[in-house]
C-alpha cells in the first residue's frame, strides 16, 4: 500500500517535474528579449530540479543514491541561479538593456552571421 | 527506448558542429563547443563508457571553455571571411564523408557481440581482473596495470604538452603580486557568485579527491580527478583574481606537482624493476600479488592526477598570466 | 528490422559526418583558432567512433557488480584508449593555443593568410 | 515515468539547442549553454536511474558542480573586456 502510494507521488512528481522543464524551455526559446527567456529559464530550472530529484529519491528510498541524488540536488540549486545571476550582470555590464522592443530589432540583424 | 535517445543526441550533435563551423563569431563557436562537449559526455554515458563521459565532463565543462576564453581574449574574437576556397574544401570533405560512409557498412553494426573488437584481450580483461586485481572497475585496471606503459606515455605527453606551453608563454616570475590583484581582482566585486563559489571549491576539491580513490570501485581515477580539482582552482582563481590563487597554489607547487606526479608513476615502475619484477608489474610490490597490484594502482593513479592536475593548472596560468601584462 | 539494422549504423554515420565537419574546418577556414577548434571536434569524432565499438548488447559499464551473476560488461579496452586521450586532448589543444597566441603577438592577426601575407 | 522525464528533457534540450544556433545576442547563447548544461545533469540522472545503476550518479555530480564554471568564467570575460575596451561595442 505505501509502495503504491509513494510510486504514486514521485510518479506526479517527476511528471510535473517534466512539464515544468518543457515550459522553462519553451519560455527561454518563445519569449520576446533576453531578460524574459533568463527569467523562464531559470525560474523553472529550480522548480524542475527539485520536482524531478525528489520524485527520484523518493523512488531510490534509504540508499547511497538518495544521498548523492540531495548532493546534486543542492548544488544545482546553488549554482542555477549562480549562474543565471553571473550571465544577467555580464549581459547589463554590457550594455543590453531590458528593453524590449530595440533589443529584439537592434540585435537580430547583426548578430545572425 | 535509449537507443532512440542516442540517435536523438547524436543528431543534435552534428547540428552543433555545423553550428560551431559556420559561425563567425569565435565567442560563439566556443559557447556551442561546450554544448558539443555536454552532447558527447551524455552519448559516452549512454553508450556504457561512465568513465570516459566522467572525464569529458571533467575537462570539458570547465577547462576548455576557460583555456578558450583566455586565447581569445588574448587574440581577436571575430573570424575573417575569406572569399573562395570553401567549395573545393566542400567538395573534397563531401568526397571523403561519402567514402567513410561507404565503408562503415563493413564494419560490424552497434552492440554487435560478435565484432572483432570484443573477441581478442577484452574478455581476458574482463574474466581476470577480479583473480589478478581484485577490483570492481575494469577500466582502472586495465588503465593502470594491464596498459600501463600507455598510461605513462600519455602523462609524459600532458606533462610535455605543458612544458611546451610554459615555454612558449613564459614563465614570469610573480612581480609584485599586491598590485596584480588590485589590477586583476576577478570576480571580487560580484557577491553572489563570491560567496556561493567560495562555498563550492572545497566541494569539488573534495569531489576531486572522492573520485581519486573511489576509482577502483566506480567510474573515476587520477584524469578525472586531476581535472576536477584543477577546476575547482581555477574556479577559485576566478572568483579572487588570479594572484591569490597563485598565493594559495604556488607555481613552485604546481610545477613539483606535474613533475612529481610523472616521477612518481615512472618510479614505481623501476621500484618494481628492483624487486624482481618487470617494469610496472605491481605484484612484487606485496607479498601477496593481488594486493600488490592494488597498491601500484593506487600510487599510479596518484601520480597521474598530480600530474594530470598539475599540468592543467600551469597551463591555466600560463594564460592568464599574459593577459594581464598588456 | 531492416530499418533498425541499418540504424545500428547510424554512430558510424555521425562519427564520418562530425569528422568531416572538422576537416572542413581545419582546411576550409583561415582563422587559426577555428582550425583549433575544427581539430577538436575530428578528435571527438573519433572518440566516438571508438566508443562505439565498445558497445556490446545489453551491457553495462565495466565495473563489475558485486553477486550479480551472467551481467554482460561492455568492452572496457577502447574507454581506456580514449579516457587518456581526452586529457592529453585537451593539453594538446592549449599547446595550438598558446602557439596562436604567440602568434598573434608576433603578426597582430591570426588570419592565415594574412600571416602569409606579412611574411 | 522516466521516459516521460527524459523525453521531456530531450524536447527541452533541442529548444535550448535551437535558442542557442538563433542567439541573437552572444548573452541568449551562454544562457542556451547554461540551460543545456542543467538539462544534461538532469538527463543523466534519469538516465542512471534507467539503466538501474544509481552508482553512475557521480557523472551528474560531476557536471552540477562544475558547470558554473564556464559561466564565470564567461563573465569574467566580459568583465575584463569591457574594462579594456570601456564598454566600446556590445553584441
Amino acid at each position: 500500500m505505501i509502495d503504491i502510494a509513494i510510486d504514486i507521488v514521485s510518479w506526479v512528481l517527476l511528471t510535473l517535474g517534466g512539464a515544468c522543464v518543457l515550459i522553462g524551455g519553451v519560455g527561454a526559446l518563445r519569449l520576446p528579449n533576453f531578460y524574459t527567456r533568463i527569467h523562464a529559464a531559470s525560474l523553472t530550472d529550480t522548480m524542475a530540479t527539485i520536482l524531478i530529484f525528489v520524485g527520484m529519491m523518493l523512488q531510490a528510498g534509504l540508499s547511497l543514491a538518495t544521498l548523492k541524488l540531495a548532493a546534486i540536488m543542492l548544488f544545482l540549486l546553488l549554482t542555477g541561479p549562480t549562474a543565471t545571476y553571473a550571465l544577467a550582470n555580464a549581459a547589463l555590464l554590457s550594455g543590453l538593456k531590458p528593453d524590449a522592443d530595440t533589443i529584439v530589432g537592434k540585435n537580430r540583424a547583426d548578430a545572425r552571421g | 527506448m535509449i537507443f532512440v535517445f542516442a540517435l536523438f543526441l547524436l543528431t543534435l550533435l552534428v547540428i552543433t558542429a555545423i553550428a560551431i563551423v559556420r559561425s563567425e563569431n569565435l565567442f560563439v563557436s566556443v559557447m556551442l563547443t561546450s554544448i558539443f562537449s555536454l552532447l558527447m559526455a551524455a552519448n559516452f554515458f549512454i553508450l556504457d563508457a561512465a568513465d570516459v563521459a566522467l572525464t569529458e565532463a571533467a575537462v570539458g565543462a570547465g577547462i576548455t571553455t576557460v583555456i578558450f576564453l583566455s586565447a581569445l581574449a588574448l587574440t581577436a574574437e571575430r573570424e575573417k571571411r575569406r572569399a573562395g576556397g570553401q567549395l573545393v574544401a566542400l567538395g573534397a570533405v563531401g568526397i571523403l564523408a561519402a567514402l567513410i560512409i561507404y565503408a562503415t557498412f563493413d564494419k560490424p553494426r552497434l552492440g554487435d557481440p560478435e565484432a572483432p573488437v570484443h573477441q581478442h584481450v577484452a574478455p581476458w580483461y574482463l574474466e581476470k581482473t577480479p583473480e589478478y586485481i581484485d577490483i570492481p572497475n575494469v577500466v582502472t585496471a586495465i588503465l593502470s596495470s594491464y596498459r600501463g606503459y600507455d598510461t605513462l606515455g600519455e602523462v609524459f605527453v600532458v606533462f610535455t604538452a605543458c612544458i611546451g606551453v610554459l615555454f612558449i608563454l613564459g614563465v614570469k616570475p610573480p612581480e609584485q603580486p599586491a598590485d596584480r590583484t588590485a589590477e586583476s581582482g576577478g570576480l571580487r566585486h560580484h557577491l553572489i557568485p563570491q560567496v556561493v563559489g567560495r562555498l563550492l571549491v572545497p566541494f569539488i576539491v573534495l569531489f576531486g579527491l572522492y573520485t581519486q580513490f573511489h576509482g577502483e570501485y566506480g567510474p573515476g581515477g587520477g584524469f578525472q580527478a586531476g581535472a576536477i580539482i584543477a577546476t575547482g582552482v581555477i574556479l577559485y582563481a576566478l572568483l579572487e583574481g588570479e594572484g591569490e590563487a597563485l598565493r594559495a597554489v604556488p607555481r613552485s607547487v604546481l610545477l613539483g606537482l606535474v613533475v612529481g606526479g610523472a616521477l612518481l608513476f615512472g618510479g614505481v615502475g623501476i621500484v618494481c624493476m628492483l624487486m624482481g619484477g618487470a617494469f610496472l608489474d605491481y605484484s612484487v610490490l606485496s607479498a601477496d600479488p593481488v594486493w600488490g597490484q592494488q597498491l601500484g594502482i593506487i600510487i599510479i593513479e596518484a601520480g597521474v592526477g598530480m600530474a594530470v592536475c598539475g599540468a592543467l593548472l600551469s597551463i591555466f596560468h600560463a594564460f592568464a598570466a599574459r593577459q594581464s601584462q598588456p | 528490422m531492416k530499418l533498425l539494422e541499418l540504424l545500428g549504423y547510424f554512430n558510424y554515420w555521425v562519427f564520418a559526418i562530425t569528422l568531416v565537419i572538422g576537416l572542413y574546418a581545419v582546411i576550409s577556414k583561415a582563422n587559426l583558432i577555428k582550425k583549433l577548434i575544427g581539430l577538436s571536434i575530428f578528435q571527438s569524432a573519433v572518440f566516438l567512433m571508438y566508443i562505439t565499438m565498445d558497445k556490446v548488447e545489453g551491457g553495462t559499464a565495466p565495473i563489475i557488480q558485486a553477486g550479480v551473476e551472467d551481467q554482460i560488461y561492455s568492452n572496457p579496452l577502447p574507454q581506456v584508449l580514449i579516457l587518456t586521450a581526452i586529457v592529453v586532448g585537451v593539453s594538446t589543444l592549449a599547446l595550438g593555443l598558446a602557439i596562436v597566441v604567440r602568434i598573434n603577438e608576433r603578426y597582430g592577426t591570426i588570419e592565415e593568410h594574412e600571416i602569409l601575407d606579412a611574411d | 515515468m522516466y521516459i516521460v522525464v527524459s523525453i521531456a528533457i530531450l524536447i527541452t534540450m533541442v529548444l535550448a539547442l535551437v535558442r542557442a544556433l538563433m542567439g541573437p545576442s552572444v548573452y541568449d547563447r551562454v544562457l542556451a549553454v547554461n540551460v543545456f548544461g542543467t538539462k544534461t545533469v538532469l538527463l543523466l540522472a534519469v538516465i542512471a536511474f534507467l539503466y538501474g545503476r544509481p552508482d553512475f550518479l557521480d557523472l551528474a555530480l560531476a557536471y552540477a558542480l562544475i558547470n558554473m564554471v564556464g559561466i564565470l568564467a564567461v563573465l569574467e570575460f566580459f568583465q575584463n573586456r569591457s574594462r579594456l575596451s570601456q564598454g566600446a561595442d556590445s553584441d
